[in-house]
C-alpha cells in the first residue's frame, strides 16, 4: 500500500537529487577557465537531457525491470515505462513505483555528469554525448541492477545504502579512463589553469549538498528514523571534511581556501555514501577524518606524479573517495543497523562484510575499466578524435564546440 | 600637451583621484589592468596546488594635461601612492599631438 | 481530515514553486545586458513582493472564495484570509486550507512574473507595478476561478492540470500584447543584443525546473501515483525538449548551445505542464517533440518576420509552448487517468475534450488580450509613456531606474 | 510513535534550512568588494563545517540533552548523539530525535553564519573559527535550551516560535559587539564600500527565503494546519518588508532598488520568526509594515551618527528586526493560537506574555553581550589582534587570508 | 603614423565601429574604462546609504593610422559620438613611430 | 625609451611573458582588449538569432624599455605570437618622455 508521507519523501528527494547535476555544473563550471565555462556547464545539463530521456526509455527496465533474478540486468518489460501506472506499488516499498522511477533516474544523471569532470577543457562535445549513451546502456543500468537491483553484487552481501560502487566508482574510474584516452590538456604540466569563478564552486557546492542529504536520506526509501540516521551520518560526514580539509590546508600550504574546504566537503559526502545507513555517527565523524588526508594526497602528488589530466578531479574525489567509502563500510557496519545477521564490519568481528566489499568494488573496477575502454576505443575507431583540434581548444571550447560565449556583455561595451 | 600614464597599486585610486580632481585636474581614464614587475607575486593554491601568480591586479590611470603641470602631478602622485614597497607603480609620459572635445569641438588646450 | 503525508507535500512544493520565481530573475537576468540586470531581476522580486501581498489581501478570496458558484469570480469571503485557521480544511483535498492558499499563490507570483520578459530593457519600473496589481486582480484570480475555482472553463470540461491556460497562455500573450503597447527597445532590428551572463540563464533553468516538479507533481494535491506520474511525463518532456533543441540547433546552425537547451528544457516544460496528470509518459515524449521545433521557429523566424519585440521570448515560450499543451493534452489525455468518463484525447477517438480544449484556450485568449489592453492602454492615459526616455534606455535601466548598479566593485577598482 | 507526514516534513525542511547557510554566503558574498569575497562566503561555510560538527559532538547535548529540567544547559548524555538510534522518538513529537537533531542543528550554522556580516572585510579568519567554537559552546546551545530545551526563558512563558531570541536577537547583538572590538574598517566613514556582485545577493535573499518557510513552517513540528498558517504569515510579512522597502525609498531618496527590497523581505522574515505561528496573518501584515521603516532608520541613519562599522548589518538587520519580531507577539499573539491560556497580546487585553517577551529579550542580551565580550576579549588577549594587518586589508583577505582570489581567470587573459 | 585614442560614451561603439570600418579603416582595439570628468556623476543608493560614484564607465577606442586620415577620423567620430552633454569624452591623437604585424612581420603603413 | 605595444592572442600571454621576463624585460603591464580587424569575426547563436561578433578578445602587453631593446622584442614578439592567420594581432612603437619609479622617486632609464 502506499503511504502519503514515504511517497512526500521520496518525491521531493527526487527533486532534490534532480538539482545536483545543475550544481555539479557550477561546481565544474567555476573551476573551469572562462572559455570553457558553457561547454563544461553544458556537459551535465546535456545529461538531464540525453541520459534523462534514455532512462525512461531503457534504462529503469535494464536495471530494475524484469523478474529481479537477473544477475546482470533486469529486463525489457519496461521499456518506456510500460505498464506501469499511478497504482503500481514498488515491491517491498510502500511508493508508487513511478516515483522510485524518478529517485533512481536522478542517480543516474548525477553519475553520468560526474564523469565530464575528468575531460573538461579539451574533449569533444559530441563524442561525450555517444559516450554517455553508451555508458548508460552499457555500464550504468547493469551496474544499478548487480548493487540494487538483486543482481550479483548484491548476492554476494556487499552493502552500498546509496551508491560508493555505483554512483562514485563507477564515475570516477571511468573518469580516470576516459581522460586517458582522450589526452591531456595543451600546457598540462607546464601552464597552471586558473578557476574563473569560485564563488560558483561555493554554489555548486551548496546545491550538491543539499541534495546529497535527499540522496542518502532518501535512501532508506521511506521517511522514518532510517533516513534520519543517513541523514545526520551525511551531515556529519562532510561537515568532518570541511574541518579536515581547513587543518590540513592549514599545516601543507599554511592558509585554508575555500575551494579546498569545497572539496573537503565533497570527500566527506563522498566517502559516506556507501554507509550512511549502516554505520554509527561517530564512525561517520571518523570516515571524513580518514578520507580527506588520502584525497588530499591523491590530487595534489600522486596525480602530478603520475601525470594524467584528471581536469576537475573526478577520479581524485569520487574514484578515491568512493573505494575508501566502500571499504570503511566494510569497517564500520554497526550490527544494529546491518541489513543481515551476520554481515557487519570488521571492527564488529566479522570479516565476510568486508570480504563482500571488496568483491563488489573488485566488480565495479572490472566492468567500468573495461566498458569505458572498450566504448571510448570504439568511438576513436569509428568517429575520429574524442577531441577538439589544437586551436578550437587554444581559444576555447565554448567558442569552438558551441558558438557561444559566457558573458559576452559583462564588459559593458553596450 | 602630454599624457601621463600613472600605473598604481588599486587601493590607491580613490586617494589619487581625489587628490588629483583638487588640484585642477579637469579629467582622467582609469583602467584595470595587471601588472608584473619587481614585485614578486604571490602563490595561490587550488585544491592543494600551487599555482604562482606573477601578475598582480594594478589600475592605470591616464590623464592629458598641459606641460607645465606634469612636474605637480608626479609629485602628487609619488606623495600619495608610494608606500616603498616594490609594486608601487610607474609614471610614464608621452607627448599628445592633439586633443578634441567631442561634446564641442574644441581642440587643445581648451578641450582637456 | 488532514493527512500528514499530503500535508508534508503540499507545503514543501509550495516552497519549491515559490523559489521558480527568483529562478525566473536569474534566468532573465542573464538575458539582457549588463546595464539592465537589476531591473530585469527586480521586477520578478517586486512580483514576489507585490503580487505575494495581493494574493493574501485579495487574490485569494477572488479565486477560491464564495460558495464555487461563481462562473468568473470565487468570492469576497476570504480577503485577508478571514475565517481561515489552522484547522480549516480544503475541500476536496485533506490539506489545511491555508497549505492551499500559499501553493495557489506562489502559481500567481511565476504566472505574473513571466509577464516581465517581454518588456524588460525599456518599460518603466513604476508603470509595470501598477500593471502587476490591476492584472492580478482582473485577470489571474478570476481566471485561476474560472479554470481550478468551478468557474465557466472548468465547467466547460477543459483540463488543465497545472496551469496551461492560467499560467502559461495568459503570461506569455500578455507578454505579447504587453510588448507591443510598450513598443520595440533601441536599435530593435538593427542592433544585437547580448546576454551578459549566460551560466545565470542555466542557473535560473535550474531553480525552475527544480521548482516545475513541484508545480505539476504538487496539482495532484496529494502524495499519491498521480504526483509521481505528473512528476514523470514532466520530467520525460523536459529531457525531450533538451534532446530536441540540441537536435534541431545541430541542424540548423551546425551547433548546439547551452542558452538553446534551456530555451528546449522551458518549452518541454511549458507543454507537459497542462496535460502532465493526463497523459501517458510516452505522450509526454511525443510532446517535447512537437513542441521544440515550433517554439524554434517563433522565435527565430516568426518574431523576426513579424517585428515585435517579445525580448526575453515570454510569447515565444510561454504563449506558443502554453497553447501547443492545451492541444496536446486534447490529443493525449489517457482514458484510465481522464477527470471525467469520455472527455478522452482524440486519438482515443472521442473529441468532445479536444473542443473543450480548444474553448478553454480561447476564453483565455479573449480575456487576457482585453484585459491587458485595457488596463495597459489605461496607464498610458493616465499615468504617461509605459517607457523610459531614450537617454535612460541607454545609460541602462538600472541607473535610471534604481540608481543601482549590478556589479559596482566588479572590476577590482578598490 | 513515528508519523511518515511529519517525518518527512522535517527532514525536508532540514535541508531547506541548511541551504540558508550558504544563501547568506552569497547574501554576504555579493555585498563585500571583490578582494573579500572568498573569505567572507567562506566564513559562512566554515561554520557549516565547524559549528556543524560541535553541534553533533556537544552542541545538541547541551541544548537538548538531559532530563530537561536544567534551566541553562541540557545535560551531557547526548555527547556524540550517543544512545540515539533510528528508532528514538522526540519526546513530545511525532519524529524520531535523530530527525530532531538535524533540524536544530541547522538553526545553529544559520544563527553563527549570521554573525559574521557584522565583521567581514577585516576580521582575521582564524579568530573567527576560534570564537564560533566558542560562541557555540557558551551562548548558542545554552540559549537553544533555554527557550526550546525547557529552560528559563521558556518558563517565562515567552515565546519564541522560530528563533527570534535564539537566531536573530543573538546573532545580531553578537554581531554588534563583535564589530566593536574588532574596529571598522580601513576608511570607515570616509571611503564608501561598493557591493561587487547584486545578483548574488538577490540569489542569497532567494535562498534564504526559501529556507526560511521551512523555519519557520518546520517550527511546528508537525505537518499540519499550524505549520501551513506559519508558512503563510511568514510568506505575508516577507512580502509586506518588499512593499514597504520599495515604498520607504520611493520617498526617501527616490527609486527603489533591488538591494533594498532584498533587505526589505529580510526584515519582513526576522520579524515575523518569533510569532509565525501565534500571530494572525493581518498581524503578519502589519509586523512588516511596522519593521521596515525601523531597520531602515537604524540601518542608514542611526549606524552613521553611532558610528560603528556593521558591514553588512547584521546587527541592523537581524539584531533590530529580532527585537522588533519579539515585541510585536508580545503584541499581537492571538487566543486561538496562544501556547498556554491566558499568554495572548497586550492588543488583547492582557500584559503578561508581554512582560516575558521582554524579559526573555533582556536575558537574551544580556547573556550575548556578556558572554560575546568574554570571548572576544579573551581571544584577543591570548591570541593577539582579531583583525589583519593594514596591508593585507589594502589588498584583500582573498589573498592576505587564504592565497586565493574569487575570478582568476574570469578576465580571460588564458 | 598616428594613433587615435577616442574616449567615448559606450552605447556609441556600435554606431562608431561600423562607421569607421565603412571609411577603410582596418583594424581598432577597444578597451572599457572608467571615466572622470565634467559630466557629473550620480548617486547609488545602497541600503539607503548614499554612495556618490564619480567614475563613469566609458569606451576607449585605439586606431592607428596614417597622419591623412586622422582629420577625417576626428569629424566621423565627432559626428557619431557626440550628444552635447557633458560626457561625451575626448579624442587624443598622438604619434606612433613604428608598427608592426606580427602574422607577416610588416612594418609601417603596410602593418596598419 | 620606447613604449612597446603588443597586440596579441590571449592563449599567447602565458609564454610571451615568460619569454620577456627571460631577456631582461623587468616589466609589463597587460590589459584585457577587444580587437577588430582583418580576421574574421565568427557567429554566435542566441536561441537560434545570428548574432555577428566582429570585436575579438585580444590582450594588450604594454613595456617600456629603452631605445636599443626595441628591436630584440619586436623579434621575439614575432616569434612567439606568430601563427600565420589572421589575427596575430600587432605591435605599435611609441616614445616615452619620462618615466618615473613611484616607489623611490628614480627618472628614467633607472626607472623601468
Ligand atoms: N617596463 C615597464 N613597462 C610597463 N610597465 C611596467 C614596467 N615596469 C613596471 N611596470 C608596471 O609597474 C608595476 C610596478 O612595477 P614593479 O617593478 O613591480 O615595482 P616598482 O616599480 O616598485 O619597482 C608593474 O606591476 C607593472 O604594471
Ligand atoms: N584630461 C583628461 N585626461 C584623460 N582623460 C580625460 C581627460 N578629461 C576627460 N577625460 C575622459 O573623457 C571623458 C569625458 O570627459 P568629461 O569632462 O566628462 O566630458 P566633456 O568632454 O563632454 O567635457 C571622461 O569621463 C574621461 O574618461
Ligand atoms: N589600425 C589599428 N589600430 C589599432 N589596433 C589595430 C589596428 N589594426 C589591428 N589592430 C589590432 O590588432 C588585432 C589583429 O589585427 P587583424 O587585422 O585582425 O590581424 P592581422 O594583424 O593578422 O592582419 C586586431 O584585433 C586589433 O586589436
Amino acid at each position: 500500500m502506499i503511504d502519503t508521507g514515504d511517497t512526500a519523501f521520496i518525491i521531493i528527494c527526487t527533486a532534490m537529487v534532480f538539482i545536483m547535476t545543475p550544481g555539479l555544473a557550477f561546481f565544474y563550471g567555476g573551476m573551469v577557465r572562462r572559455k570553457n565555462v558553457l561547454n563544461t556547464m553544458f556537459m551535465s545539463l546535456m545529461v538531464c537531457g540525453v541520459a534523462g530521456l534514455l532512462w525512461i526509455v531503457f534504462g529503469y527496465s535494464i536495471a530494475f525491470g524484469g523478474s529481479g533474478e537477473g544477475a546482470v540486468i533486469g529486463g525489457f518489460d519496461r521499456l518506456f515505462l510500460n505498464g506501469l501506472t499511478p497504482d503500481t506499488v514498488r515491491d517491498g516499498t510502500t511508493l508508487p513505483e513511478l516515483a522510485y522511477v524518478g529517485f533512481q533516474g536522478m542517480f543516474a544523471l548525477i553519475t553520468i555528469a560526474i564523469i565530464s569532470g575528468s575531460v573538461v577543457e579539451r574533449m569533444r562535445f559530441s563524442r561525450f554525448v555517444i559516450f554517455v549513451i553508451c555508458w548508460m546502456a552499457l555500464v550504468y543500468a547493469p551496474l544499478a541492477h548487480m548493487v540494487w537491483g538483486g543482481g550479483i553484487i548484491a548476492q554476494l552481501g556487499a552493502l552500498d545504502f546509496a551508491g560508493g560502487d555505483v554512483v562514485h566508482i563507477s564515475s570516477g574510474v571511468t573518469g580516470l579512463v576516459l581522460c586517458l584516452l582522450v589526452g591531456a590538456r595543451r600546457g598540462h604540466g607546464l601552464l597552471s589553469y586558473h578557476p574563473h569563478n569560485i564563488p560558483f564552486v561555493l554554489l555548486g557546492t551548496a546545491l550538491l549538498w543539499f541534495g546529497w542529504f535527499a540522496f542518502n536520506a532518501g535512501s532508506a526509501l521511506a521517511a522514518n528514523g532510517l533516513a534520519a540516521h543517513a541523514f545526520i551520518t551525511t551531515f556529519a560526514a562532510s561537515a568532518t571534511g570541511i574541518c579536515m580539509w581547513m587543518l590540513v590546508e592549514r599545516i601543507a600550504t599554511g592558509k585554508p581556501t575555500l575551494m579546498g574546504a569545497c572539496t573537503g566537503c565533497l570527500a566527506g559526502l563522498v566517502v559516506i555514501t556507501p554507509g550512511a545507513g549502516f554505520v554509527s555517527v561517530w564512525a561517520a565523524v571518523v570516515e571524513g577524518i580518514i578520507v580527506v588526508p588520502i584525497v588530499y594526497f591523491c590530487i595534489t602528488k600522486l596525480k602530478k606524479r603520475i601525470g594524467y589530466d584528471d581536469a576537475l578531479d573526478a577520479f581524485g574525489c569520487h574514484g578515491i573517495g568512493g573505494i575508501v567509502g566502500g571499504i570503511c563500510t566494510g569497517l564500520f557496519t554497526t550490527p544494529e543497523l546491518a541489513a543481515q545477521e551476520g554481515m557487519v564490519g570488521l571492527i564488529y568481528g566479522n570479516g565476510s562484510l568486508m570480504l563482500a566489499q571488496l568483491e563488489g568494488i573488485g566488480i565495479t573496477l572490472v566492468l567500468v575499466v573495461v566498458a569505458t575502454l572498450v566504448i571510448g576505443g570504439l568511438i576513436k575507431l569509428i568517429g575520429g578524435d574524442l577531441r577538439v583540434g589544437t586551436k578550437e581548444e587554444a581559444n576555447g571550447l565554448d567558442r569552438g564546440e558551441h558558438n557561444e560565449s559566457a558573458y559576452p556583455a559583462f564588459q559593458g561595451l553596450d | 600637451m602630454k599624457k601621463v600614464e600613472a600605473i598604481i597599486r588599486p587601493e590607491k585610486l580613490e586617494d589619487l583621484k581625489d587628490a588629483l580632481l583638487k588640484v585642477s585636474v579637469h579629467g582622467m581614464t582609469i583602467n584595470e589592468v595587471m601588472g608584473c614587475g619587481n614585485q614578486h607575486g604571490y602563490t595561490e593554491y587550488h585544491r592543494g596546488s600551487e599555482v604562482i601568480i606573477n601578475t598582480l591586479p594594478k589600475v592605470k590611470v591616464e590623464i592629458v594635461m598641459v606641460d607645465e603641470k606634469v612636474e605637480g602631478a608626479i609629485a602628487l602622485i609619488e606623495e600619495i601612492a608610494r608606500t616603498g614597497n616594490p609594486g608601487d607603480g610607474k609614471i610614464f609620459i608621452s607627448t599628445i599631438d592633439e586633443a578634441v572635445r567631442i561634446r564641442t569641438g574644441e581642440r587643445g588646450m581648451e578641450a582637456i
